[in-house]
């Protein structure tokens, strides 16, 4: 079933930068506009997405040969909810805070894109090593999406980074006719807005760089 | 003169020399001039002395510094992103000067300096640049930046920020005519709203001032009429109706016509030409509209004032209003032709 | 079907338009002056809509004022004719000034003339009668029209004999004389209507005997209370009625006249024909009046030269086929500060970039603006203030349509009407951004119907 | 057998087997903690709620949800009260600390509310919740725009007068239920 295409390493790397999901794909949007007001709330969300990601690439890599065409996508998705329900359920009993905040977002990575699109496209068509390192790899660029959104949002929409774990104020409390932390960044309109700038500062770069 | 004198090399020669620069250009070679973009956005500004004036006697060099904040991040917003763009710089144009005015004038006396300053850089980036600058945006980029703002730094920009008990004027120390109507049920006197002698936005205060201002700019064409027009009748509408059928003590369809940022925003911000309607029909629609959400928003929601957010949902439908108003042109539609 | 109530009197206004700088003061004052003949004239084949004419004469051939040297075949068409006493040239092409290539008969010309004042007096003087005309048949009078290759002397230069020609299913009750001359700068129909204005009424009335209407209107823009003066006195007793029109441009338009004069609308892509009307220029009904009455074929024409630019402006009889730059060496040639001379009036016609171009039946004048006149701006982007919705005489959303063509997008330009636009340059006029609005309106009508 | 229902989708029921499976043991394996975290959310909150409390049970009185807030000994001294209410936004849960003869206020928490970020919640805040702590459960509390005067008045946050008065609101109607309902 192997084919001409990427190395493994290739792959590894693409889903970092040059594929990124978040940026690139413009997959998993959901979770990427939801969750990232708090660095806490980005990288659990990104470390579950990781781990069903690893799990389902893994699974569906080994099972390839017994995939028929028209059932894939349903055994997809079956293997992606196995996984979700775990992770959810693992949240929910080790770290409950976060499991409380992230509410709905965790068993709706059933529905994120990223995974099914890699299912599709790489696990069902390649061996394991190379449907691990994609998934590795697509699981970076995503926490790395996540992250950046996250950093922009929580420190000027709290002034804080890592602040519920860490407790790192970046931009020091100050009077209010001084300076006060963005509201709108912790909401949703922040997301978008951040969202948007971000992407477009990375296509600003990609086009210089290609000149 | 026989024909080969009508050869170019004698034109040199001829005793009426082509010496004067002839140019060509496509008609009309006349050009009506007076009206420049440049020319409308100093109409702006001339026909927002009188707020200046209302506003500074109520609340002295606050409003000064608020207008410098927002005019000056303006400018240097726009400098900085037009150059981000590797375009020349529009300043020129005096938009983005509009665009700080407007943003100071609809802004608390005592907002912090970085609610402006962030305001105006939201407003020609967010607001402006990146839907390609001058003339292509959808939302009005000043009420972008207040949106922005309001909702970044709800203390500093919401109900409460009205109210300065530290502040050194009277007036700032009294809520707002519509907050104190809508959290206390208290009424404000026809007389100091129609002269501006209560709290409020920069701008907003002086009913009077906005009406000299505003007619200033319909009678220079630079503002349409029609929806400032459309905008009171529909208010005044709506609110005497609902004076009608359950009267509030003390507030009337006057009231609602001149308290808040009701006038400012209908002459000064729904007029803006880039994001409001074509035709004369669409101005209507437009103009109905914004008055109704404003009373919409005043009456049903947890904000007391609505013309900011009035006018932006008005801008969304802007396309969709310039769609339902295309004229039909005089001798009715092109006949769609039969094809042979 | 529109009403076409005979007698119902328009408002003399139509909506929206502008108001540019009138200016006709350079040349009204100017009475009619004779050009004298030019060594050489070149007479285009293709001096109307329609089609081409071919020669019917050869070189060195000896041709007499007014004789037939071109004639087109089939119904929209008009020939052409000497318009000096002389010999025929080496046949070229030359370009006109919209930019088409046609080809010229030039004719050198000969030592016999007629002077300047059996020129004037044959053409537009003398005794005109007013009455006793019923004894022209219809047919008769548009067949003079066409023999004597007469077209519209407005601008548009549509053959007159189609206009006259009865058609049974759409009969006309009136016929609109057209002295608006709304354009700013030109003068001669106004020269003409005050000088002449007895071969004016009695050409109108042979266009109603041609075409079978009952009334007879002259439409004159209220700037011009001298040439309604002198309309009137003449038209006392014949039945001919002077309304005044509102100034306003372009009023000369028929889409605008129309409706002004006779409160009638003329339905888009349709014909004025369609609401009972016939629309003929008042310089086009002297010559009506000249070709039946005199048998003159259509060989001479007013033009105005004028303007800032020329030195001294006039209003000239001249030949067609006479260049440009012979009227305006006539004048006393260009100023120094001269920026830009126009075939035609400024807001529609067209910027020469050669002086060498020939005068053809639709030449009204030749403007001549300098560099003060000029003060253009540059061209910024929309700001969407819609001032061209506002003046767009015929309703349109000109802005849209721009920005249609601009970026060929049909689907818009149909919503938005496009090929309804006459190019009147109102919309560009008053652009705050200095849009080429008709420029890119007339490109995309160019390109809209092959979509 | 190949083109049968089965023969095509033996692989599905296989996973499915397999994954239901192994979704019974994580639940199986994790339920009581996660039942456990869920109950110390709640029940974490009583010492900070009542004084003198170092734990508590559940119970439910009527329809209400309430905990018994006992101290070291096993003494019942107070009781913590869930209640929810309409805010300005969505609904809004509070946990309400009062004494064992639910006569007094003892302590608020927020546990759960979605008011504008900023203004409305700012009543999770300390500050706010504090302001009811030693209130009397009757007469009925009111929300003022100026400091208190009187026992009854609670001063509401600036700027969000809804959120304020919803919560007192919620706090009034889940007292005064409560205080009716006869205590098991």
């Amino acid at each position: 079933m192997s084919q001409d295409g990427p190395t493994p390493l290739e792959r590894f790397i693409n889903g970092i930068l040059p594929e990124n999901p978040v940026y690139r794909q413009i997959l998993g949007m959901c979770p990427t506009l939801a969750v990232t007001n708090s660095m806490e709330g980005a990288l659990t969300m990104a470390g579950a997405v990781a781990f069903v990601l690893i799990c389902s690439n893994v699974l569906i890599s080994l099972i390839r040969g017994l995939l028929k065409p028209h059932l894939r996508i349903l055994v997809f998705t079956l293997t992606i909810a196995t996984f979700v329900t775990i992770a959810d359920r693992v949240l929910a009993a080790y770290m409950y805070e976060m499991s409380k905040q992230l509410g709905p977002y965790v068993p709706l990575i059933i529905v994120n894109c990223i995974i099914i699109c890699r299912c599709e496209v790489c696990a069902s068509k390649q061996g394991l090593r190379a449907a691990l390192t994609d998934a590795v790899g697509q699981a970076l660029g995503f926490t790395l999406g996540l992250a950046s959104i996250a950093t922009v949002r929580e420190i000027l929409g709290s002034g804080t980074w890592f602040g519920r774990w860490l407790g790192w104020r970046v931009i020091p409390e100050a009077a209010p006719q001084h300076w006060s932390p963005w509201v709108v960044m912790v909401l949703p309109p922040g997301a978008f807005i951040t969202l948007g700038l971000l992407m477009g500062a990375v296509n600003w770069f990609a086009a210089r760089k290609a000149k | 003169m026989d024909a080969a004198t009508q050869k170019p090399e004698n034109v040199a020669s001829a005793p009426v020399a082509v010496a004067p620069a002839i140019h060509i250009a496509p008609a009309p070679h006349l050009f009506g001039g007076v009206l420049t973009t440049r020319r409308m956005m100093v109409d702006v500004l001339l026909a927002l002395v009188p707020v200046l004036v209302a506003s500074l006697w109520m609340f002295r060099l606050y409003t000064v510094l608020q207008l410098a904040i927002c005019m000056v991040s303006a400018l240097v917003a726009e400098t900085v992103f037009t150059k981000m763009r590797g375009r020349r710089p529009t300043l020129g144009d005096g938009s983005a000067v509009v665009t700080g005015a407007i943003l100071a004038f609809s802004l608390p006396a005592t907002a912090p300096w970085y609610v402006g300053f962030i305001g105006a850089f939201v407003a020609i980036g967010l607001g402006k640049i990146v839907f390609g600058g001058l003339g292509q945006n959808i939302f009005n980029p000043a009420m972008v930046g207040r949106a922005f703002v309001l909702i970044a730094f709800p203390v500093a920009m919401g109900a409460s920020a009205y109210v300065a008990p530290t502040a050194g004027l009277d007036g700032l120390t009294q809520a707002t005519p519509l907050t104190a109507l809508k959290m206390l049920g208290q009424s404000t006197g026809l007389l100091p709203l129609f002269l501006g002698t209560t709290n409020g936005s920069l701008g907003e205060t002086s009913a009077l001032a906005c009406l000299i201002g505003g007619l200033y700019l319909c009678a220079r064409r630079t503002a349409s009429w029609e929806i400032p027009a459309a905008a009171i009748l529909a208010v005044a509408a709506i609110s005497g109706l609902l004076g009608v059928l359950g009267p509030r003590t003390g507030w009337t369809l006057f009231h609602d016509l001149s308290g808040g940022a009701f006038l400012f925003g209908a002459f000064y911000i729904a007029t803006d030409p880039v994001s409001s309607p074509l035709t004369p029909k669409g101005k209507w629609m437009f103009g109905a509209g914004f008055g109704a959400l404003v009373m919409l928003i005043r009456r049903m929601s947890g904000y007391p004032e609505g013309v900011m957010f009035a006018v932006l949902i008005m801008n969304a439908l802007v396309p969709l209003i310039n769609r339902w108003a295309i004229p039909t042109p005089v001798g009715g539609p092109v006949p769609v032709k039969k094809t042979a | 079907m529109i009403a076409t109530v005979p007698g119902k009197q328009g408002s003399g206004r139509f909506a929206r338009g502008v108001h540019p700088p009138e200016r006709k003061g350079f040349a009204a004052e100017a009475p009619i002056e004779v050009l004298p003949n030019p060594p050489q004239v070149a007479i285009p084949l293709l001096q109307h809509t329609g089609a081409p004419c071919e020669p019917l004469v050869k070189v060195k051939d000896e041709v007499a004022l007014g004789q037939k040297i071109g004639e087109g075949k089939g119904f929209i068409t008009a020939p052409v004719h000497a318009s000096v006493a002389g010999t025929v040239a080496m046949p070229s092409v030359t370009t006109l000034p919209n930019g088409r290539h046609v080809r010229t008969i030039p004719i050198k010309t000969g030592p016999t003339q007629l002077s300047a004042e059996e020129l004037k007096a044959n053409l537009f003087g003398g005794d005109w009668p007013v009455s006793g005309l019923d004894s022209q048949a219809p047919e008769q009078i548009a067949q003079a029209a066409r023999e004597a290759g007469l077209v519209g002397l407005g601008g548009a230069a549509f053959p007159t004999h189609v206009k006259l020609t009865r058609n049974e299913k759409r009969p006309v009750d009136t016929v609109l004389l057209n002295g608006c001359e709304c354009e700013p700068y030109l003068t001669s129909d106004y020269r003409l209507m005050i000088e002449f204005p007895r071969p004016i009424i009695t050409g109108a009335l042979l266009a109603a005997r041609a075409t079978g209407a009952a009334q007879i209107i002259i439409a004159v823009e209220d700037n011009k209370p001298a040439a309604v003066e002198a309309l009137r006195r003449a038209a006392d007793g014949t039945g001919v009625e002077v309304r005044v029109m509102e100034t306003r441009y372009p009023m000369g338009g028929e889409r605008q006249v129309i409706p002004a004069a006779l409160d009638r609308e003329v339905p888009t892509g349709g014909l004025p024909l369609d609401v009972g009307v016939v629309v003929i220029n008042v310089g086009t009904a002297a010559a009506l009046a000249a070709a039946v009455l005199r048998g003159r074929a259509l060989t001479h024409r007013v033009v105005s030269v004028t303007g800032a630019g020329i030195a001294q402006p006039k209003n000239l009889l001249v030949p067609v086929g006479v260049s440009y730059r012979g009227l305006i060496d006539f004048c006393g040639g260009l100023k120094p500060d001269a920026a830009r001379v126009i075939a035609g009036g400024p807001m529609m016609g067209f910027a020469l970039n050669d002086l060498n171009v020939t005068v053809t039946k639709g030449t009204s004048g030749i403007v001549v603006l300098t560099h003060e006149d000029l003060k253009q701006i540059e061209e910024t982007t929309c700001v969407r203030c819609g001032r061209c919705v506002d003046v767009c005489p015929l309703h349109l959303v000109p802005t849209r349509l721009a920005l249609a063509s601009r970026y060929q997008d049909w689907d818009m330009a149909r919503r938005y009407h496009l090929m309804a636009c006459c190019e009147c340059g109102c919309c560009a006029y008053v652009c705050p951004a200095a849009i080429p609005l008709v420029q890119l309106m007339r490109m995309g009508k160019a390109q809209l119907p092959n979509e | 057998m190949k083109n049968s229902y089965i023969g095509q989708a033996w692989l599905v029921v296989v996973l499915s087997l397999c994954f239901g499976a192994a979704l019974a043991a994580v639940q199986t394996t994790l339920q009581p903690r996660i039942e456990q975290n869920k109950l110390a959310d709640t029940i974490g909150q009583i010492p900070k709620l009542v004084p003198g409390a170092a734990g508590g049970e559940l119970q439910r009185v009527g329809d209400q949800v309430a905990y018994r807030a006992m101290d070291a000994s096993g003494q019942q001294v107070g009781w913590v009260l869930a209640a929810a209410g309409q805010g300005f936004a969505d609904r809004i849960e509070l946990l309400i600390g009062m004494d064992a003869a639910a006569a007094r206020i003892t302590g608020l928490y927020v546990l759960d509310q979605k008011e504008t970020p900023g203004l409305g919640n700012k009543i999770v805040d300390d500050a706010f919740c504090a302001k009811f702590q030693g209130r009397a459960t009757e007469p009925v509390l009111v929300v003022t725009k100026h400091a208190p005067q009187a026992d009854r008045e609670i001063e509401g946050i600036t700027g969000a007068t809804i959120s304020s008065e919803s919560v007192v609101g919620i706090v009034n109607a889940a007292v005064a239920k409560f205080r009716e309902a006869p205590k098991p």
